[in-house]
This record gives C-alpha cells, structure tokens and sequence, in this order.
C-alpha cells in the first residue's frame, strides 16, 4: 500500500500544476510550428521538446540540485539550509532561493554539497544547460560552423553594403530604449542588462542572442531564445509589408551592376582582417566575432577541410541538439511564465521591424547619394537571419521587376548584418555587462 | 531611461564606426591584394594545386579514399 | 642504479596481483568474443579493451586520484588522512576507504585536494568513467541515438503487441525477486537496490541497465552491463529451445495478416503520446523514454534530417567508444572479482529465459482469447535486444513454416520491450533509489 | 524478502498497467489521425513536400550540395 | 562621456603592449606558414589563430578567472587577495601568482570563489585548454585517431625495423642532455623536467609532445607544441642533407626484398601483444600507447568499422580543432616570449638531426650485419613524422636509384617510432614526473 | 647534468630494450599465428564473411543504408 502511495505521490498527475500544463502546450505548439510550418526546426524542434521535458511535474529535470533540494526538503532539511544561509526559515522558500542566489561562491558550494549529501541531483536539462550555454561554449561553436558555412564574396565584391548591416541595428538599440522605457513607465521590469538581452532578438541572430542573454540575462534566455528564432522564421512575413511602405515602385525596380569576381585571396585575408579591428577597437565581441573568423577562415583557407567539414557539420550538429534541449529547459513554468515574457515578446517583433525599416531608409539614402544604383529592397537584408532575409529582398524584388534577381546582392548586407549584430553585443557586453 | 538613451547613441554609434572602418579596411584590402598578390591563373573553386614544394599529407589522403571507397562499398 | 629501481618498481611486473592477470585474461576473452564470435562488438570491443586497460598493474588508470593516494601513501600521508576522517590509521586502507566513501561532499573536498596536494591525479578511465556514465549522459545519448534509429511502424500497426513488451518484464521482477531470495538465504550479499540493478538485466536493453546501475548500484556497473550485453549476444542460443518448449507445432505455424499501412503523422505524434504519457505517470523514466522520443522524433518529423543523421551516426559513435571504455573501467580486479559477481551472472540468464517465457505464454494466451491469429513465437521478442530477438522469432517460424515470415510482425513486441524495460527502470529508480 | 515480493508486484503492475494505458492512448490517436488528418496523397517515404508557404533553408541546402559535391570531389 | 571612456578604455587600442603585438604577427606567420607553404595546416591554423586569439589586449581569452582578476583588480581587492595567501601585498603581483601557484588545492579554491566573487571569469581559450589538454584527453583521443589510421603490416612484414624506431629516439635523449647542460652552463635555465618535456620534440609526434609537456612542463607547452609540429612540416628539408652525408652512393642504391603478405590475423593480434608488453614493462606510456592500441584494434578488428571511422574523421577532427586553439592559447605574450622559447626553438632542431642521424647510422650497422639487405635511407623515418618521413626516405632513394621503391620499407621504421617515442615519453613521466 | 646522464642511460637503455622485446615478441606472434591459425583464404581487405552462426546487427545495416541512401538523393 506504501509503495502504491510511492508511485502515486512520484507520478505525474499527483504533483501537475496549471502552468506546467500551459508550458507543455507551448512546447507542443513550438514542435507544431516547426515541423508543420518549417519555422526554423533546426532549433525549434530541440528547443519545443525540452520545454516539454523541463515541464514534467515531478522530474525535476530543468533544476539543479539545489532548487530540487528546496522544492522537497523536509522543515529540518529546511531549518539546517536557513541557518548556513543567515535567513529565519519563516521567510520561505521563495527568500531561501533569493538568498542562495545572492551569496558568494563559497556558500554556493557548502549548499550544493548540503543538497547532494541530502540525496538531490541535477536534472538532466540543466546539466545540459551548464555545459552547453552557461560555459558560453554552445553559442560559440555554432558561430564557427556558421563562419565555417558563410561566403563573404558578395560582401567583398561590395563592401559598401556593410553600411547596410550597421544601419538594421538601430532595431536593437530603440528596442533596448523602449525596454528601459516600459520599466521606467512601470509597466514592465527590466534592469539595464535584462533591456541590452532583449534587444539583441533585433540582431536576428540565434547564437548571438543566447550567448549574450547567458551573460547578461540567464532568466530571460528562454523567452529570448524563443523570440529570436520564430521571428526569424517569421521574416518572410513580417519583412514585405515593411519594405513596400518605405519604398517607391521605382525604387523596387532599380537592377543593380554585377558583383565583381572576388578572389580566393581576398576571401581568405579578410576573415584575419576582421579579427584584428575587433582585437583593436572591441576586445568583448573577440569570442563571437573570433569563432565566426575562425570558422570562415578553415573554410577559405582550403588546406584544413576535413576541419571545416566536421565544423558544417557533426559539431555544429551535435551542438545544435544539446543547445536547443539546453534552451528547452529554461521554458520551465514558474521562471517563463511571467508578465516580462509577454513584454520580451512584444518587444522583439519591434526590434524586427525597425530594424528591418532602418535598413532599407539607409539603403534608400544611399542609392540617392552613392554614384551606382543601389536596390533600397536589399537594406532590409542587414537585420541578418540568414539567407532568409536576403532571399525576402529577393521575393520583394521580382514581383515589381521579374527580371531583377537581388538574391547575390542582398548576402552582402545579410552577412554584414550577423558581424554587426555581433558588434552590437561586444558593445552591451562591455558597457552593461563589466 | 538616460542610461537607454546613452547605451543607444554609444551603441549605435559604435556599430556603424566599427563597421565604417570595416569597409575602409575591406577596401585597402581588396585593393592591396589585387595589385601585389593577383591570382596566379583562374583555380580551382575550392581545391587550389598546393603551392610548388608544399607538403602534402598522403597518408590522411590515403585515408579519406579508402574511407570513402570503404563507404561507397558499405553503400552498396 | 636507482634509477633502474625506480623504472623496475614502476614497471607493471614488480606490481602485479594474480587478480590482474586474471582480469585481462577475461578482458582478452570478450575480445575474443566480440571479434570472432560477433558478440555485440560495438560494445564489447571497447569494455573488453578497457578491461584490460583497467587492469593494468601500477597504472592506475581507473582509480580516482583518492583511491591511488591510499595505495601509495607512506604512513605520514595516511596519518594525516585519517585524522581527516576521524578514523584510527591502524584500521587500514580498506576501513579509510570505507569512511571516505561513507563521508559527506565537504570531506570528499577536502579529501581530493588533500590527494591532489599530494602529487596524485585521476586515472584516465576514471576520467572518462566520470564524465560518460556517471553523470549519466552517455547511456541517454545512445537512447536518442537508438529512438532515431527506431522504427515504430509495426507497433502502430498492431498496438496490442505492447502487452508482449511488458509481459516479457516478468523476467526483470523475478530476478529482483531472485536475488533477494538469495541473500536472504545468505548465499549472496545483495541490497535491494542491487536486486533491482540487477534485474534490469533482463530488459536485454544495455543502456537502460547501464544507466540503471549508475544510478543504483555503480559497484556493480561493470558485471551488469558485461552480462546484458553478453547475453544479449547470445539470444539466439538461449531462446530457440524455451520458444519450441512451450509451444506446439501447429502454434508455431500460425500465419498473421499483414500489417496495415502507418502513416508518417501516426509515426510523427506516437513519441509525443508516449512522452505526455510518462510526463503523467512516471517521471523517473523521463530521462530515459524522453531521450528516446526525441530522437525518435527527430527521425520521423522530416525537417531536421542533420540532426537526426548525427544523432545516429558521430554522435551516437562517440558516445559508445567512450562508454565502452568507461565501462571497462569497471572491470578492475579488485571490485570486479567477487562472488557476487557470479551471482550477477547467473541471475542475468536466468532474467532472460523467464522473460522470454514471459512473452510467449502471454502470447499463447492473447492468441487463445483474441479475435485475429497471433503467432506465440513473436512473444519471446518482448524482451527487446533489439532487432536480435525478432530475428530470432522469425528464424524460429520458418522452421516450422518455410512461407511464414514472421520478423515484421515480431518487431512490434520488439520495440514494446525497450519502453517496457525503461518504464520498468523509472519503477525501479522511483521505488528504491528515493 | 517482502520487500521483493513488494517491488515484484507494485513494479509489474505499474509496467502492464502503463503499456495497456499506451495500447489505448494509441489506439485513440491512430484513429484520430486517420480521421482527421489523413495523408493528402502517398508522399516520398523521408523528403516531404514541404507545407505551402513553408520555410525552407536555402544556405544549408547550398552548404550541404557544395560539401557533397566536394567531397565527391575528394573521392575522385 | 563616461561611456565614451568605458569604450576607449575597453578597447584593444588603450591596452595593447609590443609584446602581444609580436605574437599576434607571430600567430600570422603560423597562419602563412600553413596555409601558404602547407606546414602541418591541421594544426598550425588552429595553432596560429589561436595564439591570435589569446594576445587580444583586454579580451583575457587565455586567462584564468584568478590571473584576469589579478591583472585588473583595485588596491582594496589585491589586498584581500594578498591577506587570504598570507603574502604582503607591497610584493607585486608577480610574487601574487607565484603565491598562488605555490598554495595548496584548498587555497586555489578560495581565491578561484573570491574571483568569481569580484565577477571575473575563465576566459574562452582558457576553458578549452583546461578541457582538452589539462585533462590530458585531447591527446590521447588523438592518438586514439591516429592508431585508427596507422597500418602495422610493413612493420609486421619486417620487425627487424623496430630498432630504427629506437635509435631515432636518441635525439630525445641527447636534447635532454643539451638542456640540462645549457642549463648547468647558465645559458639558459630549464629543470629536469622542463628538459624532458622538450627532448620530446625530437620524437616528431605532436600529440606525445603535447601529452608529456602537459604533464612535465604546461609553461612551456605553447613553445614545444609549436616547435614540434613545424619541424615536422620541415622534416624534407632537415633530413635529406644528413642523410645523404652519412651514406654512401652505394648503400643509398640497396634495393631491399619486397615485403612478405602478413595476414588480417596478425594486425589484429599486434596491438594486443603490444598493449600486454606496455601493462608488464611500463605503465606510465600505458594511457597514450593504451589508445594507440585501441585505435589500430577497431580498425583492423573489422567489427566496429562505424567506430573507427568515426575516431578516423568527426571525433579526431573535433578534437583537433580544441587541441589547436587550446595551445595557441599558450602562445599569450607573458608567457611565450621568454629566452627560454629561443632554447627550445633551438635544441628541438637539434634533437630532430640527431634523431635522424641515428636512425640513419643504426640502419647502416643492421645492414652491415644482418643478412638481408637493408637501405640506410629508412633508418631516418624512424623519428616518426608519419607519413612525411617515410615519403623523404623514398624521395632520396629514388634519386641514386630511380627503381629503388623505399615508401614501404620505411613506413616500419616510421610506425615504430611512433611507438618507440611513447616509449620514451612513459619513461621520462616514470623517471622525472613522479 | 649527472641527472641528464642518468636520464639518456636508464631511458635510452628503456627504449631500446622495451622495441627488442617487441621484435621477440611480434616475431614469436607472427609465427604462432601463421602456424595454427593461418587465413582459411584470401579475405576481401576490410570486410570479411562474418564467422558462421556470427550474429549480425541488420538494424544498423538498415541504418545504415537507408542513412546512405538519404544522404545519396540529398545530394544529387
Ligand atoms: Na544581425
Ligand atoms: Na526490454
Ligand atoms: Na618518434
């Protein structure tokens, strides 16, 4: 009879709360938009299924030892706990946790082995999480396949469109503004640093997103993570109604001069050049921006291609798996649900879409002003998200012109937009992050 | 709200600096490299002929091959 | 001249135990097997090297920097070690070894650093031992792996064939039982936790058994998962003469219809039914089945074919060199040469040959009192060792029916006994490990 | 000796009565899906169209040709 | 304007020393080296890239949590820093660390938990290295790799030839010599140990010298990596000189019998046989031979063919990748630029000739008795070097005799002094390490 | 320095000493194998017919294959 009442009070069912049944609904809806409507699987299918696994009722897999410890203990496991951390054990569990969280290192670790001698262990997803995201290593390794898979001919052969990529990050530096605002309008509460994470969904960049909201802002990572890559999926949608209102049919017409032949050599030079202006002006973007040049440098190279293979391909793989479930487990329910998500949400598609419109402004100011024609339709391709973006120029452009193929022209601005939205975080690394 | 003000303008103002010496750089680079190290002839796209007296790993080379055919007969 | 003694004491011949020798006598032979025999050489490959490995005199290679410090400390060293533990030194090795092990994590702190000051590392086995299964992540791998190389076709096509994969886990219980049986009669010296390592045995599944004793029974880890993995290989000699016992001739010539058609949304949204399942009933066996799942998902769901291809390829490989090896670590004379050993090993064949049974009387049964004809030998398949058991129920049915082809229809009960034995590891773990 | 006796029957239970619960939940779904959401048409058994309107990724798709064209390449 | 000054001061500009300035032209001229000239590319990108890495002024990449603290830490902190290591703070930074190096595990973990404390981290190279190398596993996971690749038939045809894999170890042990006697002359100044790990580059095996530096002498590991792996790209322009000056036309013409078949039964016997002879004789080269084994075992076995091709291609190749930028992260200013580096760059040059030498003047002795014929020009092949040392015998032997085929012959000798230079590694660990 | 001696000695003597034994030992296995278990006949280099009654993981050859098969119409 015991051992029924074992398995009942450890089932499911038993310990179920509302918001977990919320959450696994939200998982199973990301899995649906992902495998039925191709919204970036690649992610969201990891990210949807860990969102799942982390709302189990019972499992504990998205917490650590600690918070598994606190959620469990008895009053005397309790009592023992508020004592090493200096707090009266009336004030709850809720204080308790605040209070680890703000003590140093070496309570952490007396806590961490309380929880452990106490029989608690981590969960599974936050493992994960710990080596894959809060190391930082995820999100870098992912850069470097990226690097590994980007060609900057376009970018060479028109090196004035990186312009472009600098002007569609204005969408995370008013989305950072308008975070600050909503809280100081008390409708929201982001601190700076919360505000800088938010506003790198702009940037239209996974990667980029989730390794500064893991430095920056580790509780918004989910909701951050899970914005940054359905409105990237969604930029077929949201980039159009955009772009024609900012331009002229006229404009949408402009065919642009063919790309000129870049040669091996610049291709290969260039990563290192892009290293060394980072490693003068902007040591905090070195990791991303490193890995990235890295990456594209085994690529160019020529002479290291199993390297670059294995980067395009098992690593950046294997690493995708482990970084999605890792995501996956910061949808747990009493950290995601939460009136700030809704605000992250909201913001991130206004940061799509001004800097979607600050693209293609810039871009018209510069076919104005520059002495060869420039297709304003290409500006919106800085916000990254690529080839998506490049490829909506593209869409745009031959309905108004059926013979005007931007798709080349476009990857310029498109890669211009992952190193400036790469520069952007080094930018808030060091300004809020120090 | 001034610290958002003040992150946008030395953001912003930072990105587009960086990326505005970027493109000076790309430049002075193209050019640079088109003058003094034009490609020999047209290569190749991807598996350029080693330069004279490069060194060649023929035993990773052996490798790939026979791994590749060991594949191909495994696919069989 | 004592330079010679210094590479003669620290050759492996002035070190060696009979036990060793022993031991990678046993190693050579499950290499043996595995490359002549074609004994699950996947696995037995890497234990059997690691074995040997392990075994190696004076390396040290699976002993914790901890436990190689106790072997080599001189007396001042030991002293002051057992002042730590608040032992007396004159109790010996194997008593410090014991209050170590029965210390809290601030002692075992205290304790590696004390190692670690002394000159004393980690072996590299115990390194990889560590890193692979116990932190539990190499048994999950592989069940991702395998969920993404499963095919849950047959089982959706014939849903009753599940009751054969949790019929065959009788096996599992009984050799639970059969182990408690034997120490209370004080043959053997097992725990209940052991008993249930060891029943596991009988899922003929070897990362659930693996991941089970990590988590159970971790001194035992390396006989199970030698005996699992063994007698997995040997199902084809141990299952043929219990089919043909307990069935009749005209039983074992039974024609089954043909399976209906699955189609590919069945195939995409039966993980999610499993895994919503287990989020209700049985949270311990998350982290196995939910692996499982999402790989399983990862194949079916068509949209993210890379992961789901690495999934089943470099990083399923990777994963198995390195359990191998870890397990092998397991292997070291003195922990691996104990009768209880034996005990592990007869009670292992006996959990199969009841599981197997299992299976086919309740496929007799499901026959009898069913409307549509069920060949009993597809019961012997619940015990999973997939796809082995299957062919074997196949093989079996030729014999007594050259036109009946029974291995599609076998693959059902074949895959039912994987989530059966991992549901059986969530009971087992939830019942004994809380 | 109880307690074996104890883990045998609550642990089977569980086991038969979970998979029987699976039998079900299976059932119910195979006949939902057949029902409401049919196959519209016999599609390739692993490279579905995509949905209309769906999103499909070019840069890997051209990334993954170039490798294999490459590698190809490499086999020669 | 403080922002302003935050970025300035942040930037790599306000920071940079001439030091970091040489070693990030350093790390350029690796990069040419490789990818222009094809010195060792697997490597020497990684390698160059980064080292480029590691010399970004401010970025800290390289550093620890504890060093990036120490580097940027206000008086008050120092103070604290200086208070818990029981030194005085007046005494400089520089006695800070060597404090700190000196102090025990315990105290490593108190300052580590006051440095993160302060809000230091590890940098991203410095977590790589802790991980690949400092665990010791990237090595051994590559010569895991390496045995996959590595066929032991010529050797088996001809064992005679494992004596040249000896012999060529000599330059090993006289570059030990030259180190300690440079040392006692007061030119330059390396212990024991510092001299062993650098005899090691005269063994022409990457990842043995970076095994052995990682154990003896992590100081001076940046130097010996890069060393080691340049001489092997030079080795067909170190080694043909000598060659040539120590053999006569005549010997250089010896056409040696062709090489007897030897079967699939005793490759895969070989690795077994040697595994036992390193178990009995000495355990310390048991991890690095211990994996070279298992490697060449998958291979030849025939059975886990996913396996090795998996340790052949994704798993070497990862590793290889955080194996490059973990030694280049060694390659940091502070560190690498030191007359010490000069030392090693020199008596690795020499330990390369006199390796070659011996092989070389050993392999005229064996032909002068021995009753087969036997070319001098494979003796050299012996320092290891795999394959390029072989092909150089081959190339010089063709020119005296264009028939004379000696690709075959020398890869004997040049698989045996991979063995022969683990060898040496596991004695210098035994002798000087313990 | 008398500690360098002592070092190219003992390892030195080590090295040459330990690859003696092995020219013993391979020579000895070498001649073991080819006397009482020569090759029954010529085997094709890297995939050799499984021992009789050998077990054979079709799952993985399916897997396999099918993973080729993919990989293969991705490709073209
Ligand atoms: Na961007
Ligand atoms: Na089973
Ligand atoms: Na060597």
């Amino acid at each position: 009879m015991d051992n029924l009442l074992t398995l009942w009070n450890a089932s499911g069912l038993a310990q179920i709360a509302p918001g977990q049944v919320f959450m696994i609904l939200i998982g199973l809806g990301l899995l649906f938009l992902a495998i039925r409507k191709g919204f970036e699987p690649l992610l969201l299918v990891p990210i949807g299924f860990g969102g799942i696994l982390a709302n189990i009722p019972g499992a504990g897999l998205a917490y650590s030892a600690v918070d598994n410890a606190l959620q469990a203990a008895d009053p005397a496991q309790l009592a023992e706990l508020a004592r090493v951390l200096g707090v009266s054990v009336e004030s709850g569990s809720k204080a308790l946790l605040a209070a680890y969280d703000a003590s140093g290192a070496a309570t952490h670790l007396a806590i961490q082995q309380w929880a452990q001698d106490a029989g608690y262990s981590n969960g599974m997803l936050y493992n994960f999480y710990s080596v894959a995201i809060a190391s930082g290593v995820a999100p870098l390794v992912i850069f470097m396949g990226v690097g590994a898979m980007t060609d900057f001919g376009p970018l060479l052969a028109n090196p004035r469109t990186l312009f472009l990529g600098a002007a569609a990050q204005f969408g995370i530096f008013a989305t950072v503004l308008g975070a600050v605002g909503l809280t100081s309008l008390g409708v929201m509460d982001f601190s700076i640093a919360d505000a800088a994470a938010i506003g790198i969904i702009g940037g239209a960049d996974g990667p980029t997103a989730i390794y500064v909201s893991s430095i920056l802002a580790p509780d918004l990572l989910g909701a951050i993570a899970v914005a940054a890559y359905s409105y990237m999926a969604l930029v077929p949608m949201i980039q159009p109604p955009i772009m024609r209102a900012l331009t002229t049919e006229a404009e949408r017409k402009i065919e642009m001069v063919q790309l000129r032949h870049v040669s091996r050599r610049e291709k290969i030079v260039f990563p290192l050049v892009l290293l060394i202006l980072v490693a003068l002006l902007l040591p905090d973007a070195a990791p991303l921006l490193g890995m990235f040049c890295f990456g594209n440098l085994m690529k160019e190279c020529g002479v290291v291609d199993r390297l670059s293979d294995t980067a395009q391909n098992a690593l950046i793989n294997i690493t995708t798996i482990f970084l999605g479930l890792s995501v996956g487990s910061k949808l747990v329910a009493d950290k995601f649900l939460d009136i700030n998500t809704l605000g992250i949400l909201g913001l991130g598609i206004v940061a799509f879409a001004i800097g979607t419109a600050s693209g293609v402004l810039i871009a018209k100011l510069m076919n104005r002003f520059g002495s060869t024609p420039l297709n304003p339709l290409i500006g919106s391709a800085g916000v990254s998200a690529v080839p998506m973006a490049a490829r909506v120029s593209n869409k745009v452009g031959l309905e108004a012109n059926p013979h005007n193929f931007l798709l080349m022209h476009a990857m310029g601005p498109n890669v211009a937009g992952v190193i400036g939205s790469a520069v952007a975080a080094g930018v808030m690394i060091s300004l809020v992050g120090g | 709200m001034a610290q958002g003000v003040e992150l946008m303008v030395f953001g912003m103002g930072t990105v587009v600096a960086f990326l505005a010496l970027l493109v000076v750089a790309t430049t002075v680079m193209s050019s640079l490299v088109g003058r003094y190290f034009p490609e020999p002839h047209k290569p190749s796209p991807s598996r350029p002929q080693p330069a004279p007296g490069a060194v060649q790993d023929d035993a990773e080379l052996v490798a790939a091959i026979s791994a590749a055919l060991h594949q191909h007969r495994r696919k069989k």
